[in-house]
């Protein structure tokens, strides 16, 4: 069969050569950037709760302190979500009708429990303790982000290992003083680093890299 | 047939013998536009068709730099990104690192080899004006042929073109170049 | 070829270097080319091939139940335990791998020592050592506990900064086989685009015309693009040698690294390699011999081969010897305790059937390709590869499961006990690597026709090949 | 018989259908919930389980990810927090808190501290203020949590097989005490264990006062039946006898196994321990065991002669006679007489400081020689006290259930009220139960399961567990303990003090009232509210031991002593199971699951035999056999006992359970077939028959010899005197500097432990405890054969010396922590890794399993889950995890960790609660569990720590040191005290 190809062939073959080698590598590359995009990490994306509580409405305008509710954040690994008391501790008062808190008091009433969407979820294997972070100078806007921006809560960060692992070798970059551990508009210095260096001297901050400070 | 349209005069030989003996005639009637087909590596050829051989170079290179990659990912991975204590060993335990270097080595080499010799024989080539001579189906089995293209300068003299005819080959054919 | 002729062969001595009792006298270039082209293009498939490639599928039935329940079930299935936590998976890892070995020996390092008889053996060789590479690739995952993160053995940019530990054995292992695949791949490949050539060029449907047309990638035989394939294939050749020795000396390094009495050896890579060689040419002649009969390529897969593969084996096996003998000396030597006592556990352990059956496989049976008429006879030689190969499987899983099974702490001492599941893995590997290589055979060339063409007397202009 | 695994467990329906359980933390909150103010507790007490079932959710979860691989590329679930409604005061949500009560196990309890996590009780640890427990924890109360999260649980009331309310049984009981209080109680009959609750004691005797012609039955299977003859026999009255084994020099056991079996063993362990290592071990104890099985006691012991049941109370006699015991004759035997001269003139030369203690189970007349031999030794009052028996009613029971009986075949029996007795599986095989119970007019059983005497009942009252109802409870001593509930009852239970008070002064009261009440008239203080509280609160009542006793011998006891039995043919002796006690423990799985002391056996008792009489009868281990004794006859599995003296068959009570649940079901055999009452722990002339086949048991150790290696280190205490560094000598560890690579340096805490052998007894406390606190799974019987056991920790039991009598040589084997680990050199993803403190860690959710690590571990502690053991599915089962840990999946590699989140927890609230680390702060689960204090952890770089003193003992080694993974865990060489002249006897 003499010349069974066409010219076109030579093109041809050698694009879909080129091609499957471009594939693949799009693919690898796009895959890499899907696992860490915002969407995988389920950041940036306001949860739908049972009641649409606005920590912008309660600590942007109100001004009331993270500790109000969030009570165990000093003492424990888990920061406490508060019990529906808490709410109703206002809310019996204020807004005592308002159709919009209609589950909080049938809470109340009933005794069921208010059920909350997680926002922020680590897998079951890492032990994270809050009481530890703030002891140590770690701010709640440092993780949380701008809470008090926040109509809905979303989850400000990527909460990816290495996202953990950045501050716990870089803590100096992070730390802030104790008393502003709670501020949602604090500012680092522009003499962080030193400030940060002299933190981490001061509150003892360990470079805590060790697999079992996290997975036991 | 007009000229244009031709790629080249097919010489046919059915040994080695023959094709190198005409190929060396060829050589130094000063042709040198011509290449040579066959079955197999004759080796007489490669002295008598010029050309060099850069592909042991390719290889050398693509194997350094396998080994070099190897080492700087080893060392990177174990000292800086994640810095730990496995069984008291240190950091840069390098002599554990030396097995996988050599296997970067030889891969990076081996692929070179392989991609180096196609790209320098500008595979793949599905269609060449070589396959619309019917008899060339054999120069993969028993046959031997000298090509000397159209473009060779000396092709334009018709005393050349006869001359070729003399060369004893089992068919002297004209190879149309579409 | 008539039988007379057989004969007269097998009687004529051979003769070293020269190639002429390499293939027979009246072979052509047309003849060869015919030969081995026609069992691919024109010949109809013979009883034989359709009998095996039906075993092979059972064979593939049983792999396919079997990995699937094992990955439902977990390792749970398999004989595996506390202490003994390899068991057959690592066996099997190690058993083909080893196979792969005399493919690459065959078609690089005889290339290197210019031993022109091994032209017409290499392709299929070759092909053997990719499937076998295949087979033993798939068991370290089946043995995993989590196999479905494979995938965190090899170091990629990923959201957690934890990387491969390149301390482990099992790592380099990782990047020995890949590699020792791909070049393997590479070689065979590279080779076969002449043949495939010829494929193209002698193919009546366009079906094949194109499916050949393709894959020989144009392929024209110009002089130049010979000699840039010839100087490729050299190198190759060139770097799968001492590829094809480190492969097995990182898989002997998977037990030697280890601190276990039995595995903790310096003479494991060596004793690996010999080892891995000699299973390899078993495999091989278990090939050829069939082959060469089914379709009629004695005059190309001459006695001489048969001949020239039994005395490695025989070489390889006498190194496999010699090691066994010296590890009773080298721990009585060490005077280390636990040593001793697992070299005696080997012989007169619970275990020691399976020592003494690796003895009797690999060492006592062998002796007998001392005798030419074993070496040169299809059925005796077919007979002793195939306990050569499964002595060899015995002796790897003699290796792991008496070190594992009573190591330092006899608290902790216990018996391998295999599953059904295990068998049936094994059964299965063997059934996808007949499989492929009955596809080979079937749609690509079995033997490197253009290197044949170069062992024929008139290949060369000044007549009588120069190799 | 086939086997069970816990992995096989399924959802039961009744549990889901159950009433949400209530959970409360405190006493405050629970007076609240009993004013009636409950609502809002209870409610809001929903929200534990939720947050448990929402934690467990996810660990669900995480399987299926596991499959899509966690990583990056997986998403979380969407995951709900449900808050409290009202929170209850000084609740953290995050930080467990601790109660103080008591775990009864038969007559005698032990005082603990309850772990709980948001109203779930998760483990349990030993109170330090309580005698019988001085921080330390039996196997008992350590598995009483999962009994609390038993599925198999009986869960609702039933009468006939119809599920009925507590409202419809008060009815039907109002109905049929009618009748009964008209006949002044006639045709009633109460049957229980042995009482010693003091509020249960006294509603059992106002119940006798209002209703005199009632009968009140007592029987306890494994009671110390012997001990309560021998005191009648001797004192003509009954006592409790109490040793102290801290004051002792000498010791003599006859056939007891008190280091290890019964409760009082933890605390008599302890004494044993802390007297053994006196002087710096030098002035060390000596003990010597007379017995007849293979037991933990005589496995320790630094003198020990095998003899059987019956040659013990001939051996007593002569004891008795040699030290000089009045009107006590009797004829000397070749034997041993010269073995007993040595001891007799070791224990005359310690007047005062000895002690002969012989086997609750051993012959009445034992025991009365025993206090006699005490007596003339001098060791009452110091060494040996008495005080007034710590049952309310001291019965003969085997008489009492008798009586029962022939109530019951008489047909007097209108109502029959089994408070926690199981008749039908543990009475004496002649007294015709269990049929005889369908005589009674009607019965109704209070227990924690559907056992096997429920299906003989009328009605069926599920039993409230000790951690989720009130009560009280006395320990060896006679101290008191408060058992409050650590959460409301999971199901429609209730305890047997509610149960009478019903009966008493209907409707009845809760239970919390009944004991508040009882200790309020009893007390009767005026400032009682504080006293309850502090009594409450510690765990113990103050002062509430009771007072010691002097009893002296009656007059002519010698003369009342029975005849000396003449020992026939081949001697079966029962005893008590060191785990499932007569039974009532069959179906925890953390039991089934423990390795038998001696055997390492699992999920089954066994025939045990003497190597020799094995030999002459043609048996090998694990043959099938058949024991015939009298006529009846059960089938079991033969083990192979070294040490078991010849001709006598010894077998464990509790087995072979046949509505025990479905762990417990069908495992081991019943040997109360054989049990009659008038042969309740002895009998001769027991009949061997193989059946043909075998049947396969499940042991975690194979190879029970050290094969002559230097593993466990063990010389005589003469030795250590004369020649303190042998160890050193022994052992060769390698130069530093060997390696190619340089140390690996800890500056700050570096974690590390000692084990002291001399210490160790055996009691697999610490391995019990290990599986509490680190959530490990039960594998099931085909899996232990499999050797895919998953202890973290283990005890090594190895046998040396000859096979007829030979030494028990325990090592406890955690994971060793090497600096340089092997382990961690092969793991291909960085899975094991160093700590800064230098901790082995294991880091599952990054395991890929090949099981490498596990190879190269010179000491094989590695565990891998080689399919999914842990269960995911049964709620309950779930409630008891701990949080704090992972709950590992299939395909991953685990092992201990020191019990890092411990670590991990104390290191963060000592920062956050600025107060320091001191030595002792930390402790892991087996050491806080062991009763002798042989494992001590604590940080090796801080100079004062108590593990870097016993570090730098002289008897200090590495297990396997000459490989160079330099442990962090090392091992105090064992001394023993053997007496150079019963040596050469």
């Amino acid at each position: 069969m003499p010349q069974f190809f066409p010219r076109t062939a030579n093109s041809i073959i050698r694009l879909a050569l080129l091609a499957a080698v471009v594939a693949i590598a799009t693919i690898a590359w796009l895959g890499a950037l899907f696992v860490r995009s915002p969407y995988e990490m389920g950041q940036q994306t306001p949860r739908n709760q049972p009641v649409p509580f606005s920590h912008q409405h309660h600590v942007g305008g109100l001004g009331i302190d993270c500790r109000y509710c969030h009570t165990t954040v000093e003492k424990s690994s888990f920061a406490n979500i508060p019990p529906t008391h808490t709410c109703m501790n206002c809310h019996s008062e204020m807004w005592a009708v308002a159709p919009v808190l209609k589950t909080v008091r049938q809470s109340y009433r009933t005794g069921k429990s208010i059920d909350w969407l997680r926002v922020h979820d680590l897998p079951d294997f890492v032990y994270f303790n809050h009481a530890i972070h703030v002891h140590k100078g770690i701010g709640c806007e440092t993780c949380h982000g701008r809470v008090d921006r926040m109509p809905l809560t979303w989850q400000a960060n990527s909460l990816t290992m290495n996202w953990c692992l950045n501050c716990h070798r870089h803590p100096e970059d992070f730390v802030r003083p104790r008393e502003h551990v709670f501020d949602m508009d604090y500012t680092p210095p522009r003499d962080q680093k030193e400030l940060g260096a002299k933190l981490v001297r001061e509150y003892r901050i360990q470079r805590l890299t060790s697999c079992s400070t996290c997975h036991r | 047939m007009s000229p244009n349209l031709l790629y080249a005069i097919a010489l046919e030989f059915d040994s080695p013998s023959a094709l190198v003996k005409a190929t060396k005639s060829v050589r130094e009637r000063g042709f040198t536009k011509y290449e040579v087909y066959s079955p197999y590596p004759v080796k007489q050829l490669d002295e008598i068709v010029p050309g060099t051989d850069p592909v042991p170079l390719m290889v050398l290179s693509a194997g350094v730099l396998g080994a070099v990659t190897a080492l700087v990912m080893e060392y990177y991975i174990a000292v800086y990104e994640y810095p730990i204590n496995v069984g008291g060993r240190p950091l840069n335990s390098w002599p554990s690192f030396i097995p996988i270097t050599f296997e970067l080595t030889v891969l990076f080499a081996a692929i070179a080899a392989f991609i180096g010799m196609l790209c320098l024989a500008g595979l793949p080539l599905l269609h060449h004006p070589v396959f619309n001579l019917p008899e060339f189906a054999r120069a993969s089995s028993d046959r031997f042929f000298l090509m000397i293209e159209e473009r060779d300068p000396m092709m334009e003299i018709v005393e050349e073109r006869e001359w070729l005819n003399k060369l004893g080959a089992l068919s002297v054919s004209e190879v149309e170049s579409r | 070829m008539s039988f007379e002729d057989e004969q007269r062969m097998s009687r004529r001595p051979p003769e070293p270097g020269t190639s002429v009792a390499v293939i027979a006298p009246h072979e052509t270039f047309r003849s060869v080319t015919d030969q081995i082209t026609s069992v691919v293009l024109t010949r109809r498939t013979p009883l034989f091939w359709w009998a095996t490639f039906g075993a092979a599928l059972v064979g593939i039935g049983f792999f396919v139940v079997s990995t699937c329940w094992l990955f439902y079930k977990g390792i749970a299935v398999l004989g595996n335990q506390i202490p003994v936590a390899w068991g057959y998976p690592i066996t099997n890892f190690v058993w083909w791998i080893g196979i792969g070995h005399a493919g690459t020996l065959i078609s690089a390092i005889l290339l290197l020592l210019n031993q022109s008889w091994r032209n017409s053996i290499n392709r299929f060789a070759e092909a053997m050592t990719i499937f076998a590479v295949a087979c033993a690739g798939m068991f370290p995952v089946f043995h995993l506990g989590r196999a479905w993160i494979l995938y965190w053995i090899l170091p990629y940019p990923n959201t957690m900064h934890v990387q491969p530990q390149f301390r482990s054995p099992l790592v380099w292992d990782v990047f020995a086989v890949s590699t020792y695949a791909t070049v393997s791949v590479l070689f065979w490949y590279l080779g076969m685009i002449p043949d495939l050539a010829s494929l193209r060029d002698r193919s009546k449907s366009k079906l094949a015309y194109g499916f050949y047309g393709v894959l020989c990638l144009g392929w024209r035989g110009a002089s130049r693009h010979w000699r840039w394939h010839e100087s490729a294939s050299l190198l190759l050749a060139g770097l799968a040698t001492p590829l094809v020795l480190s492969v097995h000396t990182v898989v002997s390094f998977d037990f030697t690294i280890a601190i276990l009495p039995g595995w903790h050896s310096t003479i494991f890579p060596p004793y690996f390699v010999a080892g891995a060689i000699y299973s390899g040419f078993a495999m091989v002649l278990i090939l050829a011999i069939p082959l060469r009969a089914v379709y009629g390529l004695q005059n190309l897969v001459t006695e001489r081969h048969l001949n020239n593969c039994a005395k490695l084996m025989l070489a390889t096996g006498l190194i496999l010897a010699y090691t066994y003998l010296f590890e009773p000396f080298n721990a009585w030597y060490s005077g280390d305790p636990y040593e001793m006592a697992v070299v005696n556990n080997r012989a007169f352990g619970p275990e020691a059937w399976t020592f003494w059956t690796t003895i009797l496989c690999n060492v006592i049976i062998p002796q007998s390709l001392w005798f030419r008429w074993v070496r040169v006879n299809p059925k005796p030689l077919f007979f002793v590869s195939c306990v050569v190969l499964y002595g060899m499987w015995m002796e790897r899983f003699m290796l792991i499961i008496t070190s594992l099974s009573r190591d330092f702490l006899p608290s902790s001492w216990a018996n391998f006990v295999a599953s059904f599941w295990d068998n049936a893995l094994l059964l299965g590997s063997i059934g996808v690597f007949v499989l492929f290589f009955m596809l080979f055979v079937r749609f690509l060339p079995m033997i490197s026709i253009f290197e044949v063409r170069e062992l024929l007397p008139h290949s060369s202009p000044t007549g009588g090949s120069e190799k | 018989m086939k086997s069970q695994s816990q992995s096989g467990f399924v959802p039961i329906e009744q549990l889901i259908a159950a009433p949400r359980p209530r959970h409360w933390q405190t006493v405050e909150q629970y007076e609240a919930l009993a004013r009636g103010g409950s609502e809002e507790y209870c409610e809001a007490e929903d929200t534990p389980l939720d947050e448990v079932s929402r934690r467990r959710f996810l660990q669900l979860a995480a399987a299926s990810f596991a499959f899509a691989g966690i990583t990056g590329c997986t998403r979380q679930p969407p995951e709900s927090i449900l808050p409290y409604v009202t929170e209850p005061e000084n609740v953290v949500p995050g930080r467990p808190k601790y109660y103080a009560t008591a775990i009864p196990v038969g007559p005698m309890a032990q005082g603990v501290i309850v772990e709980s996590h948001l109203g779930r009780p998760t483990k349990v640890e030993g109170n330090p203020a309580h005698p019988a427990s001085l921080g330390a924890s039996s196997v008992h109360s350590q598995a009483s949590v999962l009994d609390l999260y038993d599925p198999d649980r009986a869960t609702v009331i039933t009468s006939l097989g119809q599920q009925r309310s507590w409202e419809e049984f008060r009815l039907a009981l109002t109905n049929l005490l009618g009748p009964v209080q008209t006949r002044g109680g006639g045709g009633l009959h109460i049957l229980t264990g042995s009482v010693a609750s003091p509020t249960l004691g006294a509603q059992l005797q106002a119940v006798l006062k209002s209703l005199p012609n009632a009968k009140w039955h007592q029987y306890d299977a494994a009671g110390p039946h012997g001990a309560r003859g021998g005191a009648n026999l001797a004192f003509g009255r009954p006592v409790n006898t109490m040793y102290r084994f801290d004051q002792a020099s000498v010791i003599l056991s006859l056939d007891a196994d008190f280091l290890v079996t019964g409760e009082p063993s933890t605390r008599y362990a302890h004494d044993f321990a802390a007297r053994r290592v006196r002087g710096n071990r030098l002035d060390m104890n000596r003990l010597y065991v007379v017995e007849s099985t293979m037991t933990a006691t005589g496995g320790k012991a630094d003198q020990r002669l095998p003899l059987q049941y019956s040659e013990v109370e001939q051996f007593t006699r002569t004891l008795g006679e040699t030290v000089g015991v009045p009107n006590v004759t009797a004829a000397s035997n070749a034997r041993y007489s010269e073995w007993l001269g040595a001891v007799a003139k070791d224990l005359a030369a310690h007047r005062g400081s000895s002690i002969v203690i012989p086997g609750a189970h051993q012959s009445p007349a034992v025991h009365a020689l025993a206090h006699a031999i005490n007596a003339q030794l001098g060791n009452i009052g110091n060494t040996v006290v008495y005080t007034d028996p710590l049952e309310q009613e001291p019965t003969d029971e085997v008489a009492s259930i008798g009586e029962l009986a022939q109530a019951l075949r008489e047909n007097q029996v209108e109502l029959l009220l089994i408070l926690g007795a199981n008749p039908a599986y543990d009475a004496p095989a002649d007294l015709g139960f269990p049929e005889i119970l369908s005589r009674a007019k009607t019965s109704v059983l209070v227990s924690l399961h559907s056992n096997e005497t429920a299906e003989w009942m009328t009605w069926q009252i599920p039993e409230s567990h000790p951690l989720e109802s009130w009560g009280d409870a006395r320990a060896y001593d006679g101290t008191v303990s408060i058992v409050q509930p650590l959460i409301e009852t999971l199901y429609e239970s209730r305890s047997p003090i509610e149960i009478l008070d019903a009966v008493l002064n209907p409707p009845g009261r809760s239970g919390y009232d009944i004991v508040r009440a009882y200790w309020q008239g009893k007390s009767g203080r005026n400032d009682f509210e504080a006293w309850w509280r502090k009594s409450v609160c510690n765990g113990v009542i103050e002062n509430s031991a009771l007072p010691l006793i002097t009893p002296a011998l009656a007059t002519n006891w010698a003369a009342k002593l029975p005849n000396v039995p003449q020992q026939q043919g081949i001697e079966i002796v029962f005893r008590p199971d060191p785990y499932m006690y007569d039974g009532r423990f069959a179906n925890n799985t953390w039991l089934q699951e423990l390795p038998q002391p001696m055997t390492k056996l699992t999920w089954d008792n066994a025939v045990y035999l003497s190597s020799a009489t094995a030999k002459r009868l043609g048996i090998a281990a694990q043959h099938r056999v058949e024991l015939s004794l009298r006529g009846r006859t059960v089938e079991g599995s033969v083990w192979i006992l070294p040490g078991q003296p010849d001709d006598t068959v010894s077998v464990h009570l509790g087995w072979g359970r046949t509505r025990s649940g479905r762990a417990g079901n069908g495992a081991g055999f019943n040997a109360y077939r054989l049990r009659t009452s008038d042969a309740m722990w002895t009998a001769p002339d027991l009949q061997i028959r193989l059946v043909g086949g075998t049947f396969p048991l499940a042991t975690t150790q194979l190879v029970q010899s050290m094969e002559g290696r230097a593993l466990m280190i063990s010389d005589t205490v003469d030795r250590y005197r004369s020649d303190p560094d042998f160890v050193k000598k022994m052992t060769k560890d390698p130069p530093d500097g060997l390696s190619l690579y340089p140390k690996w340096n800890y500056t700050g805490h570096a974690w590390g432990m000692s084990i002291d052998l001399t210490k160790c007894v055996n009691c697999n406390a610490c391995v019990v405890a290990c599986q509490a606190e680190n959530n490990i799974p039960v594998v099931g019987k085909d899996q232990v054969l499999n050797r895919r056991a998953m202890h973290w920790i283990r005890i090594d039991t190895y046998y040396e010396g000859d096979i007829a009598n030979p030494r028990g040589m325990y090592q406890p084997v955690p994971c060793m922590q090497c600096e340089d680990a092997p382990c961690e050199l092969v793991c291909p993803v960085q899975a094991t890794n160093h700590s800064v403190d230098g901790l082995n860690d294991m880091v599952y959710n990054r395991c890929v399993g090949t099981r490498f690590c596990s190879n190269n571990c010179p000491y094989k502690v590695r565990r891998f889950n080689f399919t999914l053991y842990e269960d995911w599915v049964t709620e309950s089962i779930k409630l008891q995890r701990n949080p704090d840990v992972t709950v590992r999946s299939r395909g991953v590699m685990e092992k201990c960790t020191y019990c890092v989140q411990r670590i991990r927890e104390a290191e963060i609230y000592a920062q956050v609660d600025d107060k320091g680390l001191p030595d002792g702060t930390i402790q892991t689960a087996c050491q806080q569990a062991c009763p002798t204090q042989a494992i001590i952890f604590g940080d090796i770089n801080q100079p004062d720590s108590h593990v870097r003193k016993l570090k730098e003992e002289k008897l200090d080694y590495e297990l396997l040191g000459e490989l160079n993974t330099r442990p962090r865990t090392t091992y105090l060489a064992e001394l023993r005290n053997p007496h150079a002249e019963t040596e050469q006897a």
